[in-house]
């Protein structure tokens, strides 16, 4: 069974990788301060113990008053799971997190997505720009405030 | 030896080429004599002695049966079978509908059934043209009174021809598909074999009987 | 002599993008140098819309975005439902999604196996010979649940309905034969050395490149790394059936062709012991209603879909609908090392890489 | 000129009847009596009878064209499992006219960029050349239109001069993929043409003879077993010069969409299709002469039926390869024309010449102890050249990746 790291645990893992990365934690995941969301990302990866070779998934979340990009991240070889949250500021203007492409190559298309969607900024990605949408479309249809 | 895969190939292709065809020829297919015999039940040599013209057509190639897939009884079809003598008018089609294109107006009737309040209907309108044949409202229906049809043949010329209106549910055939139906499935129902189907007969219960019917709303609402 | 690249569009409308695809391509004579994917034809927005749906409605919406494998979509977000609102599904339900499941993962492999030789340009015969299989295939998702292709079979708890009597000499007639005709697509392809040439070692790429790009399912397996989810986190009853994890060491074309090929046969096997298994019992827990109401909360459930790791994340806020639904979607994902694939190599290894992907456009733009 | 359609009885009875005055060839006057044309009006008979000649030749051509495509069309059907084209008229053997009605009523669309006069001339040069093939071919022991003492060279001629029309269509049409599809046919025509025309030339050494005639009348032996790896590289040289599955990669249509009649619509496109089958007839029908002993065959058939029966199983069997095998990538095909079959072809020249040296007029049992030791040779040659070939399991040295994807401009996708 691919067992899903404790939020306590994986808050507990992060915190030896950056020190003071961790913003909360709860029973499923570990909220993370975006500035500090690269080097916790090439740790997550390359640790002994976390070994998170592998992203499953990244989802942007609009909770209204902020919004949430979710990493999911899988390693093969512990055959564990941990689910990993960093928060866009506060508000809905502008949200933006740093991009995680330089540690996972499967994020470039994911994050491409997210933006495109949902309109969370990912400062450092090579190539942002639109996926499903054209250029020019107006709005991001995730967003609980889009208007068909 | 470099190119005996290749051969391999060639006698695979060979092999399906003597094997019949598994096409369904839709709607009819061409027969030879044998064939056209075959359908209509009788040996080669007497149906060429008995009508000799068709079989000079089936010599020739030019003979047609009609084909059809075998659909099972389950089939989703587009034309949806409705009874109106089991609607109670509850509009939870409607409200479950994942696409919202089914339309109801209703208006209080006072009659009473054995099942609940019956509802007049004015408006039954489901738009095919948006249907995906998901089934959620028949699989909804509290009381059995739609159902998916089996019918696959509704092409029309343009989207609003494709509206079915309450009077068409009405006057259509009653051939509803076994979908979401297990009991019609228990009464070996099939909608292209048993021909149609009565109000009485799609039900999930058994029509219930004066004693029960007084067991249920008299005795155990006077305890 | 002075050459220029010239750009070429291949796409939306060509007939080996397998949909609405388009491809921005700069080639070097026959030589591709640069490759720039474009998406979006067949956006929808269905995570959007899961929004606005209640759970077993949204069960037919995820039919239409892998439509190839729609009984593997319903399985991954009826899993996810389950593990959000806490249904501990009925036995007979799990052993008729696993059957469903396994036999739709058959016939996607049917088609990716097809079209991939139909890209290499053989005039449609393997094709035909797949879609023959695939409409017995069909046949029997008609028997349990009146559709052929988009199936929406499954419900939070189980399925919908019970299989008919006559499913299961159909389902057993086929799987006695099924080995037989790919023995024949291994006796038409698998051997021919033009196949052979025009695959091997064509578009390899490393296995860490692959794990780094997220890059899921038969792709992986062609690597070397076996990695199935079936076995690595044995939902539903696959803790129960055995069966092998096909593994091919060269991650190239050929490579990811016959690991699809060697999952046919375990998926038959699978199946079999499914059919053997299968206990008389309710399909799904009477008490699961039919507007599902799970408690506020999220949940990331994933299963090994026919193209890769299909994942469900759900976010509920308690309402009858999800707050957030997302499809982790693993043809969209697994076209990420696209242009490292591609670049180097020739116009017609391009359409042949493309096929052995395997994606499916309907869930590249969901 | 040797001999000519009169040597027909059919031809020469018309022309006799036109006129009879020509004392050379109608002796004892038309089976009519007197000819319709005064003496001094031979000429004008000759041109109407060979106006005819070619009519009933070309028209042949173009039905059996029609008759070719139902039955490739019904052939692959069965070995994909359908049943082929059968709804219209019996058997479906009216489909062709059905389409050929269809594509003529299609819209004539030209790109508003194209080389209007490449465009429009392109399909006429890929059907006219063809057509003039069948002018030496024998389909009959007295049935030709010209017995050419060139022939073989003038149907090598002919058809190298189809290679032209992918190219004129390709770039006429100013689209890319038409512009691959014509590169492409035009390295396939250029690499196949070469080991080709080597492979009949131990045919002409046996035969003595370039004429197509006196190839038949020297088969009495069928040369397809004096000449196994003649044959081996000629035929796969035709199907890869009509450019068919599996060298049909100059119209790819998984790949290029359609090569280089992409832009084509309508009757145009229809005049490719059509050069594409009347190619496979002529290429068959070479190689049912030039192999199979063209018409002859046991006397209870006449000659005309044992060619057609052989044409037809020629061109089964190229349907078969059709319905069979998927395509080779452009840089395979060349470099097995080049590696594979110029090696074969040249063996087989060498060999020839020195059979020919021993017995430079070949009786039937001398053909007989040629047969054996070709076959000693083809066979050990094969299983040599197949210890070369890229054998199953084994890769091509794949592009050099690193050093293109350097030079690509921008960054990932």
């Amino acid at each position: 069974m691919t067992a899903l790291i404790p939020g306590e645990r994986i808050a507990s893992m992060i915190a030896s990788i950056v020190p003071g990365a961790v913003a909360a934690q709860d029973r499923g995941a570990a909220w993370i301060r975006a500035e500090t969301w690269p080097a916790v990302a090439r740790g997550l990866r390359d640790g002994e113990e976390t070994d998170f070779k592998f992203l499953s998934a990244v989802t942007g979340v609009d909770y209204i008053d902020h919004y949430e990009v979710v990493y999911h991240l899988t390693s093969f070889r512990l055959n564990h799971r941990a689910v990993v949250k960093v928060r866009c500021g506060e508000g809905r203007e502008e949200p933006a997190v740093p991009s995680c492409v330089p540690v996972w190559r499967g994020a470039d298309l994911q994050e491409r997505e997210v933006y495109d969607l949902m309109g969370i900024r990912f400062d450092g990605h090579p190539n942002l720009k639109r996926v499903m949408l054209w250029e020019g479309f107006p709005g991001h249809p995730h967003r609980k405030d889009f208007l068909r | 030896m470099y190119g005996l895969g290749i051969l391999k190939g060639f006698g695979v292709t060979a092999l399906n080429a003597f094997r019949s065809p598994f096409t369904v020829e839709y709607p009819d297919r061409r027969v030879g004599l044998p064939g056209l015999a075959r359908s209509a039940g009788i040996n080669p040599l007497a149906f060429v002695l008995k009508r000799p013209k068709d079989a000079l057509k089936a010599v020739l190639g030019l003979a047609k049966i009609p084909a059809r897939s075998q659909q099972h009884s389950r089939f989703r079809g587009q034309d949806f079978t409705w009874y109106v003598e089991r609607c109670t008018g509850c509009a939870s089609c409607a409200k479950l509908c994942p696409l919202g294109i089914i339309k109801i107006v209703t208006d209080p009737s006072g009659r009473q059934t054995q099942e609940g309040e019956v509802y007049d209907i004015e408006t039954f309108d489901i738009d095919l043209a948006r249907c995906m044949a998901c089934g959620i409202c028949v699989e909804v229906c509290p009381y059995d009174a739609l159902h998916m049809g089996s019918g696959f043949e509704r092409a029309r010329y343009g989207f609003p021809n494709l509206l079915i209106t309450v009077d068409e549910l009405k006057k259509a055939p009653k051939r509803p598909s076994t979908w979401f139906r297990p009991q019609l499935e228990e009464r070996g129902y099939h909608p292209h074999k048993s021909g149609q189907a009565d109000w009485r007969l799609v039900g999930r219960h058994e029509r219930p009987t004066a004693g029960q019917l007084k067991r249920n709303w008299v005795d155990d609402r006077a305890k | 002599m002075r050459t220029e690249p010239v750009t070429v569009n291949i796409g939306p409308h060509h007939p080996s993008t397998h949909g609405v695809f388009r491809l921005r391509v700069t080639f070097d004579g026959e030589v591709i140098v640069d490759v720039e994917p474009v998406f979006g034809y067949l956006h929808r927005g269905t995570e959007k819309l899961a929004e606005e749906r209640t759970y077993v409605q949204f069960v037919t919406l995820t039919d239409r975005m892998d439509y190839v494998a729609s009984m593997t979509n319903n399985q991954g977000f009826v899993l996810a439902v389950e593990k959000l609102a806490g249904i501990t599904p009925s036995p007979r339900g799990v052993w008729l999604r696993m059957i469903a499941a396994e036999l739709q993962r058959i016939a996607s492999h049917l088609v990716g196996m097809g079209f991939f030789l139909q890209d290499l340009g053989a005039f449609a015969t393997p094709l035909m010979y797949a879609m023959r299989e695939r409409e017995r295939i069909l046949d029997l998702f008609e028997m349990l649940c009146g559709a052929r292709i988009t199936n929406s079979y499954m419900r939070p708890g189980g399925v919908f309905m019970d299989a008919p009597e006559d499913f299961w000499p159909a389902v057993n007639r086929f799987l006695d034969e099924m080995p037989g005709y790919v023995d024949e697509y291994e006796s038409l392809i698998s051997g021919n050395e033009i196949v052979l040439s025009r695959t091997k070692g064509v578009a390899r790429v490393e296995l860490d490149a692959l794990i780094n790009a997220s890059i899921s399912g038969p792709m992986l397996r062609a690597a070397g790394l076996a990695w199935d989810l079936r076995k690595k986190h044995p939902y539903e009853f696959y803790d129960r059936v055995e069966f092998d994890v096909p593994l091919a060491q060269e991650s190239d074309n050929w490579a990811r062709y016959i690991v699809r090929i060697q999952e046919m046969r375990e998926s038959v096997k699978i199946v079999r012991q499914c059919v053997q298994q299968i206990e008389p019992g309710p399909i799904r827990p009477k008490e699961v209603p039919f507007l599902v109401r799970p408690p506020a909360g999220e949940v990331y459930s994933s299963i090994e879909g026919p193209k890769g790791e299909l994942g469900y994340y759900i976010v509920s806020d308690g309402s009858i609908a999800p707050y957030r639904c997302k499809v982790r979607a693993p043809s969209y994902i697994n076209l990420t090392l696209l242009k490292d694939m591609l670049v180097g190599w020739r116009v017609a290894d391009m359409i042949v890489t493309f096929g052995s992907i395997d994606i499916n456009m309907g869930e590249v733009d969901r | 000129m040797t001999s000519s359609f009169l040597d027909n009885a059919f031809f020469r009875n018309i022309y006799c009847n036109l006129a009879s005055s020509d004392s050379a060839r109608c002796a004892g006057g038309g089976p009519f009596g007197d000819g319709l044309f005064p003496p001094g009006w031979e000429w004008f008979a000759f041109l109407v009878t060979a106006f005819l000649t070619v009519f009933v030749v070309i028209n042949g051509a173009l039905l059996g064209v029609n008759a070719y495509i139902w039955g490739e069309r019904r052939l692959i059907g069965r070995i994909q499992g359908r049943p082929g084209p059968n709804r219209w008229g019996p058997f479906g053997l009216l489909t062709p006219v059905a389409d050929l009605i269809k594509i003529l009523t299609k819209e004539d669309i030209v790109p508003a960029a194209a080389d209007r006069l490449l465009f429009f001339l392109a399909p006429f040069l890929i059907v006219v050349p063809v057509l003039l093939v069948f002018a030496v071919v024998p389909f009959g022991s007295s049935s030709w239109v010209a017995d050419l003492n060139i022939g073989l060279l003038y149907v090598l001629a002919v058809l190298s001069v189809e290679s032209f029309a992918p190219v004129m269509a390709g770039w006429g049409s100013q689209n890319r993929y038409a512009m691959f599809g014509a590169l492409r046919a035009v390295a396939l025509l250029v690499s196949y043409e070469i080991p080709m025309v080597l492979s009949l030339l131990g045919v002409l050494m046996i035969a003595g003879s370039l004429s197509l005639v006196d190839v038949v009348h020297a088969q009495s032996v069928p040369f397809i077993l004096v000449q196994p790896l003649g044959f081996l590289v000629f035929f796969i040289g035709t199907v890869a010069e009509i450019q068919r599955a599996p060298f049909d990669l100059a119209e790819a249509e998984s790949e290029l969409v359609g090569g280089y009649h992409t832009d084509y619509s309508g009757i145009r496109w229809g005049l490719f299709q059509a050069g594409e089958f009347l190619a496979t007839i002529a290429g068959a029908a070479i190689i049912v002469t030039v192999f199979l002993g063209g018409w002859r065959g046991p006397d209870f058939l006449p000659s005309h039926a044992w060619f057609f029966i052989k044409l037809t199983g020629v061109l089964v069997v190229m349907t078969w390869i059709r319905g069979t095998l998927p395509r080779l990538r452009i840089d395979q095909v060349t470099s097995f024309a080049w590696k594979g079959l110029l090696p074969l072809a040249a063996l087989n020249v060498v060999l020839s010449a020195l059979l020919s040296l021993i017995w430079p007029a070949p009786t039937n049992g001398e053909l007989w102890i040629m047969v054996a030791i070709n076959m000693t040779v083809a066979a050990a040659a094969l299983i040599v050249l197949g210890q070369f070939g890229p054998k199953a399991g084994e890769r091509p040295t794949p592009a050099p990746v690193s050093t293109l994807r350097e030079a690509t401009p921008g960054g990932g996708n």
